[in-house]
């Protein structure tokens, strides 16, 4: 496998991605061109509303969007220079699993049932690295070990498992090969709350000791603030707002984003009503022209219906894709 | 996307709209369904369109290949195949059905009554299914065609016992399912009988399934009825059926094939209609698939 | 596990018995008149008589049933074949490992066949490959097999002459009767395959193996296949047993002398004895591959293993 | 997603199977156009004339329809007239095609003045394949054994055997009937008493017997292999020429399946097929690579009329005249049996013994139309649905009977059922107007099960009580009685009541390769021709 060289440029670097499914009748715009960059070691939080392209976007970067009806349009994924969508399969198999692996939303049926849950550790294992089978097992009882899992359990099965657990043990998969990039699509959202927040602190413990870079995706503003470093906020298929933490925190410069921090509860004030966004995210196979907030956007203008809208600059340096950025500033600050 | 299920009393004819247009979407089991009429139509209309009495012997014509007079040419007793193989359409046809029936409506009744009571009255059931199905398929019809003797009812009567456990089994198992259901214990809570409960709720939601197995089931009750006369049970001549005229036509398949081609066909053409039928049946009934 | 397996293997008693009494009771409803059929029909009234005595045919129904049980379950003595005087234990033993070869071979082409057609058809979903398998499993199903038994000689021993037509001899023997008996079986194993494997291939571990990095071709044959195996075994399962009646038809069309011919032959001549233990034994031998169907269950899939440790006492049925 | 492909694909693939059978499946070359009479290359029987020498032939196969499951000599009457069971055992005597019995194991037998005691005398060398020699002492045992078994009914007329020498013993019968004691001579099969005691399955596989052939490979349901002795008892010129054994190693298959048979013949796994079914032998008419022998087989196919007072068919005479002339029996011979069959002149077929020769130029119910009519119409018959039972066998004999009554007005159901139900429902004239039975073997024979009123329950086999007639029989069938007005008279009686039709006489038909070259074939009595014996040019 080629030796990824260092260059001068980002560790992973996703430019116009776009990614459509297509059936008899129509065609759905999954992704519309999608660009960011993360850094070694970083993480970066997608955020967004289900149904907004998310795990499309992890998907493709793996490579593994289902073949009937998906199909990557355009774009590129270089990670360390690398361009990832040319890359022939039996390269790209090399790297999945090994330099990029993935974590699942649903434990309870991302385990394959009939199969040792050791044995599908030890198979990721197996596959990208040279050895004997008892080497691999022993690496494979480690990594239990390393998720909080008692190394005896190697041979049980995944039926013999609670949610939890088996989250842990697809962490362990995920993480066996010590992989650059790990892509986590909402992984504590199928468990429940106590669990969530174990398994979330060991994914951090582990990106820190592995130093491994992650994305992670969620729609949990909580989950953002405590572990990832930039944030992207995603709707309808793009990224309308992306910058530090801090930045998205402290200036939501967006209306959809504005509206997301709205949608949360205030500890310490005693609100009366929560602010939900009124509306429903558009129809992925018609998208309105020009901003795709702009039906549920308080702000919009004329010229946010005319055409495509380009990434501005905010006062406090991250992106926005909006072309009111002034009106939703002031707003902002009245309220 | 959560699915809306119209399941209530008084949509019941929309939802047999609703399953219509399903079918036809898929085109396999419309196509299924027309060439399965159109054998229906013919079959029925037998006595106007058949061109001679199907017993009409003509001693002159002996085993004559298709020719103007006779279309699918004749016997070896001289008699018009064509005019034969329309008429044991109606035996054959009906006789798949009448026996699936059968064994449906058995099938149902053993099946709700294991599957509603349980317990005892549910084990000593399937063991009794057990004991009927450890007998290899043919094995049952062919001892029971053997007791009845030979002949149309005896026929039917013989296919169907094969049927009854896969029905029966079938409709326990739906029954288990839907036993679970809250609208059962609903309906319990306000103290509807036994009976009412096992009629009006469990049963017509357990029928999508058993439709579908019924028309396979249909295919298969006709390839064993020509097993059956193939060792010289089941409907005797002269009454004609397709088994029974391709079994005893076995012996001239060297001199004179044609006498083989057209009941076989006709089998064929039957139970590949049957099965389209069966599958779009089975895509249309399943609330997952739906369009 | 072992546990499981006794009480299914003592289950089977109460089956062959239950398969004795139905039989028997059947077969007494018989218009048929057992000294008619050993002596002939030139023999007079009283030499009927006599026979009828020897043989205990006229005791009343329950002594007939009370002794044909002891015999068969306790003495294990088949007696003989009212018309041929063949001992029936001797024909027994003679002709089941015929019958058995014949189906399992059948029952082997079938599944080397018709899953692979099935995956197939699965993996390119709606293209060319799919259409032609499954037109392939639908033909399958609607031709007749004795039928097709006749084509099958027709080409390949009268015109091609490379197999024997009939009778029995080395394995060569057994080609043609297998091909001719296997067709319906490809066809209902091809069919659910296909179904049961596209159901398996949308789930979600699918994804974690690709993620992985697993080849296609392990993904499908490792991962998916080892899933959809459940429903593909139980179609094998009823498959058999179908196949073990199918077979009386292929093997009268090949002379070839198996339980099949022995059953039809006795049921025609009204052999009351030959049809109850032939009956019997097929009972049990069918049974026994139930449980081994059963077995594969538990071999397949974890949870229906632990499922049937945890019961031991009531069997989980699969059907 | 093209679908409907599918189905089209499908129904291509079904009729591509069946064009193929019509491609695959066209018989050996010629079509038979209008069935012929079959020509016979050979007068049949041992007539007399000296048949040259025989070469010997090796190695041959023989495809038959009949079944021996196991080889225990004590057995019923299924399959005992077989041709093969002469190459298991030999027998005290054996019936020739002519109907005369010759001498085997039993050098002669003579009847002594009171007409039921035989005296029989033994060849002294017999010895079995083990080297046992074989006395009266085993005769006797063996005969005592068939009555105590009760299997086959002929020795049941037997009263009891004695040994009078060490080859000589006396076996006195019950009744003064002709042709009974020769058939318990030819249902005697001869073996040590020894040898059986000591065989731990009563000879069921593995046999000891004194026929000049050995059983070298027996699968039941399957084959029987006969391997030639070089140390057979009997001396070469004491062998009657019916009982030759031209053939060094024999083997009997197995084939019910009747396009096999064919099969059988063209792909050269059987030389020869004996009693062909008449719809496959004429695939093989105007093929000389094939040669076609037919004899008449023992039994012919009769209708009787049911005797029972129920039934309207039992005392109307002149219905009974109707049916019989409404018959075409040549077309009859032409469809249902594809010419292989000949008209009969009375109840029992010519090959049984007592059948006198001059009937053959009687008139015998020849087919007239309207001669029917009219007697139908002098009979009370008015429209009521008369029942024909029938064997599935002659199926297509009862169909064309039914559409032949059609003709007339008479409306006839038919109950085509297989043997075993046939059986047991026929000796009751209740369950049927018309009775379709395929009955032989002697005329005595035939006599005594369909005639005799005391013979059932409720009369004869038809439920008739005809004092007359039966008294009639039992002065005839009597050693003296036998004589030709007597069995003549009883003709008449049966044929002007019309009690029974002999409606036609199937000819069984044995085919052979060619190249075998047959100079002679010998017929055995029961219509097939016996491969051993025949002469090999």
């Amino acid at each position: 496998m080629a030796e990824l060289e260092k260059n001068a440029g980002h560790f992973l670097e996703v430019k116009d991605l776009t990614v459509e499914y297509f059936t008899k009748e129509k065609v759905v715009h999954a992704v519309n061109s999608v660009s960011f960059s993360l850094e070694k070691g970083k993480t970066l939080g997608l955020v967004g509303e289900t149904g907004a392209g998310k795990t499309s976007i992890a998907k493709s970067i793996l490579r593994i969007l289902p073949d009937v009806g998906a199909r990557i349009v355009g774009g590129e994924v270089l990670l360390d220079g690398v361009d990832l969508i040319a890359l022939p399969e039996k390269e790209m198999r090399g790297i999945r699993g090994n330099k990029i692996s993935m974590i699942f939303q649903d434990p309870m049926t991302a385990l394959n049932p009939v199969q040792r849950v050791g044995d599908q550790i030890a198979e990721v294992i197996a596959l990208h690295n040279e050895g004997k089978k008892d080497e691999f097992k022993r690496r494979a009882q480690e990594m239990l070990e390393l998720v909080g899992i008692p190394r005896e359990r190697y041979s049980e099965y995944p039926h013999q498992f609670s949610g939890g657990m088996k989250q842990r043990v697809i962490i362990a998969i995920a993480l066996a090969c010590n992989p650059a990039l790990l892509l986590a699509d909402e992984p504590t959202t199928a468990l429940d709350v106590t669990i969530q927040a174990q398994v979330l602190r060991l994914i951090g413990q582990l990106r820190d000791k592995l130093g491994t870079s992650m994305i992670l995706i969620t729609h949990d503003m909580g989950v953002v603030a405590t572990y990832c470093d930039n944030v992207a906020v995603v709707y309808a298929g793009g990224i309308v707002e992306s910058g530090t933490r801090e930045q998205i925190f402290d200036h939501p410069s967006h209306p959809y984003t504005v509206g997301l921090f709205g949608a949360i509860p205030n500890m310490n004030e005693d609100e009366e009503w929560l602010h939900p966004i009124d509306g429903l995210p558009p129809d992925p196979s018609n998208l309105p022209k020009g901003c795709a907030f702009r039906p549920r956007c308080k702000y919009a203008t004329e010229r946010c219906g005319e055409g495509p809208i380009e990434m501005a600059e905010t006062p406090d340096g991250h992106q926005c894709r909006c072309c009111n950025l002034e009106a939703v500033i002031k707003g902002e600050k009245a309220k | 996307m959560a699915e809306k299920k119209s399941r209530g009393k008084g949509s019941g004819n929309s939802e047999f709209k609703t399953i219509l247009k399903q079918l036809s979407y898929n085109k396999l089991a419309m196509l299924g369904a027309i060439i399965f009429v159109l054998e229906l139509l013919l079959v029925l209309l037998a006595p106007v369109i058949s061109p001679y009495n199907y017993e009409e012997m003509d001693t002159t014509a002996i085993r004559q290949t298709s020719s103007a007079e006779h279309l699918f040419g004749t016997d070896d007793l001289g008699r018009d195949i064509l005019s034969r193989v329309l008429y044991a359409g109606r035996y054959s046809i009906t006789m798949g059905i009448f026996s699936t029936l059968l064994a449906a409506a058995l099938g149902m009744v053993i099946g709700s009554i294991a599957g509603y009571f349980g317990g005892w009255v549910d084990n000593v059931i399937m063991r009794f299914l057990d004991i009927i199905q450890s007998l290899p398929g043919l094995l049952l019809s062919i001892v029971l065609s053997a007791v009845l003797g030979p002949g149309y009812i005896n026929t039917i009567l013989a296919l169907s016992v094969n049927g009854i456990p896969g029905q029966a089994r079938l409709l326990r198992a739906e029954m288990l399912k839907v036993r679970g259901n809250e609208y059962i214990e609903a309906s319990q809570s306000i103290n509807c009988t036994k009976l009412r409960v096992i009629a009006s709720h469990m049963i017509p939601n357990s029928i999508s399934p058993m439709i579908v197995q019924a028309t396979m089931g249909v295919a298969n009750m006709i390839i064993m009825a020509s097993s059956l006369s193939f060792i010289g049970l089941g409907v005797q001549p002269p009454a004609p059926e397709w088994g029974a005229m391709l079994s005893y036509s076995r012996e001239f398949i060297r001199s004179s094939p044609h006498m083989a081609i057209f009941p076989g066909l006709a089998i064929a053409l039957t139970v590949l209609s049957l099965n389209l039928m069966g599958d779009g049946l089975r895509d249309a009934l399943d609330p997952k698939l739906r369009r | 596990m072992i546990r499981y397996i006794i009480r299914r293997l003592l289950w089977m008693i109460p089956v062959a018995l239950g398969v004795a009494v139905i039989v028997f009771t059947l077969m007494t409803f018989c218009p048929s008149d057992a000294a008619e059929i050993i002596l002939g029909s030139n023999a007079t009234e009283e030499d009927k008589e006599i026979l009828r005595d020897s043989m205990g045919l006229n005791d009343p129904f329950f002594v007939r049933l009370g002794d044909f049980l002891t015999d068969t379950f306790i003495r294990f003595d088949f007696g003989k074949s009212w018309v041929t005087k063949a001992d029936i234990k001797t024909s027994i033993l003679e002709r089941m490992p015929r019958t058995f070869v014949l189906t399992v071979s059948t029952l082997a082409i079938s599944v080397l066949v018709g899953i692979p057609l099935g995956i197939i058809a699965a993996i390119n979903q709606g293209k060319l490959g799919d259409n032609m398998c499954m037109a392939f499993a639908l033909a399958g199903i609607s031709i007749p097999n004795f039928w097709l038994a006749l084509l099958l000689v027709i080409l390949f021993s009268v015109k091609l002459k490379l197999l024997p037509p009939m009778g029995i001899g080395g394995l060569e023997y057994y080609i043609l009767p297998a091909i001719a008996g296997c067709t319906n079986g490809i066809a209902s194993l091809a069919r659910q395959t296909r179904s049961s494997m596209l159901e398996v291939i949308r789930s979600d571990y699918i994804t974690t193996a690709r993620a992985k990095g697993v080849k296609e071709f392990d993904v499908i044959t490792k991962h998916a296949l080892k899933n959809a195996l459940i429903p593909i075994i139980t179609v094998v399962g009823t498959h058999f047993g179908r196949l073990l009646g199918g077979m009386m038809i292929i093997e009268t069309i090949f002379s070839i002398p198996g339980m099949g011919t022995l059953i039809i032959t006795a049921v025609n001549t009204r052999d009351l004895p030959v049809v109850q233990v032939g009956s019997i034994i097929l009972a049990i031998v069918f049974s026994f591959c139930m449980l081994i169907v059963d077995l594969l269950y538990a071999a397949v899939d974890p949870r229906i293993k632990a499922q049937y440790e945890s019961m031991g006492k009531r069997r989980v049925k699969h059907g | 997603m093209n679908r409907k492909l599918r189905a089209i694909l499908a129904m291509l693939l079904v009729c591509g199977m069946l064009l193929g059978t019509l491609a695959a499946c066209s018989g050996p070359d010629d079509q038979p156009d209008t069935p012929t009479t079959p020509s016979n290359p050979d007068t049949p029987g041992s007539d007399g004339q000296e048949p040259a020498g025989s070469k010997i032939i090796e190695k041959l196969d023989v495809g038959s329809t009949t079944l021996w499951e196991t080889l225990t000599p004590f057995r019923n009457t299924s399959a005992q007239f077989s041709t093969f069971v002469r190459h298991i055992y030999d027998r005290l005597a054996v019936r020739t095609v002519t109907g005369e019995y010759v001498p085997q194991a039993a050098k002669s037998w003579e009847v002594a003045d009171d007409g039921v005691t035989y005296h029989i005398a033994l060849y002294e060398n017999i010895t079995d394949s083990q080297g046992n020699h074989i006395t009266a002492d085993d005769i006797v045992w063996i005969i005592e054994e068939n009555m105590s078994r009760g299997l086959k009914p002929c020795f049941n007329k037997v009263d009891h055997v004695e040994k009078t020498g060490d080859y000589t013993f006396d076996i006195v019968m019950k009744q003064n009937i002709v042709d009974m004691l020769p058939m318990v001579l030819y249902s005697t099969y001869v073996f040590s008493r020894a040898a059986f005691e000591a065989s731990p399955d009563e000879f069921a596989t593995s046999l000891v017997s004194t026929s000049p052939y050995e059983v070298t490979d027996f699968v039941a349901g399957s084959h029987i292999t006969f391997t030639l002795r070089d140390d057979y008892w009997q001396s070469e010129d004491l062998i009657d020429p019916a009982l030759a054994n031209n053939v060094k190693v024999l083997t009997y298959h197995y084939i019910t399946e009747a396009s096999q048979q064919q099969i059988g013949l063209e792909t050269g796994t059987i030389n020869a097929m004996g009693s062909m079914s008449a719809t496959s032998v004429q695939n093989f008419e105007g093929n000389d690579d094939y040669v076609m022998v037919n004899g008449p087989s023992s039994n012919g196919i009769q209708l009787f009329f049911s005797g029972a007072d129920s039934k309207v068919v039992a005392n109307d005479v002149n219905l009974r005249l109707a049916i019989c002339y409404a018959l075409d029996i040549d077309g009859i011979i032409a469809a249902a049996y594809s010419g292989y069959a000949e008209p009969m002149h009375d109840v029992v077929p010519r090959t049984n013994v007592g059948y006198l020769p001059k009937w053959d130029n009687e008139e015998y119910f020849s087919y007239n139309v309207d001669l029917a009519k009219e007697y139908l119409a002098k009979s009370n018959y008015n429209n009521e649905e008369l029942t024909l039972l029938a064997l599935t066998s002659a199926n297509r004999l009862a169909q064309m009977i039914q559409s032949y009554l059609g003709a007339i007005g008479i409306q006839l159901k038919l109950n085509v059922c297989d043997a075993a139900q046939w059986s047991s429902s026929q000796t009751d004239g209740n369950n049927y107007d018309l009775v379709l039975a395929p009955i032989g073997n002697g005329l005595v024979n035939l006599w005594s099960n369909r005639f005799d009123s005391n013979a059932y329950a409720n009369g004869d086999a038809t439920s008739r009580k005809d004092q007359t007639l039966t008294d009639m029989l039992y002065s005839t069938w009597t050693n003296e009685g036998f004589t030709e007005e007597n069995i003549d008279a009883v003709h008449k009686y049966i044929m002007d009541n019309c009690y029974g039709y002999g409606v036609v006489l199937p000819l069984v038909t044995a085919v052979y390769d060619a190249k075998l070259n047959i100079t002679h074939a010998v017929i055995t009595d029961s219509g097939d021709v016996d491969m051993a014996a025949s002469i090999y040019g």
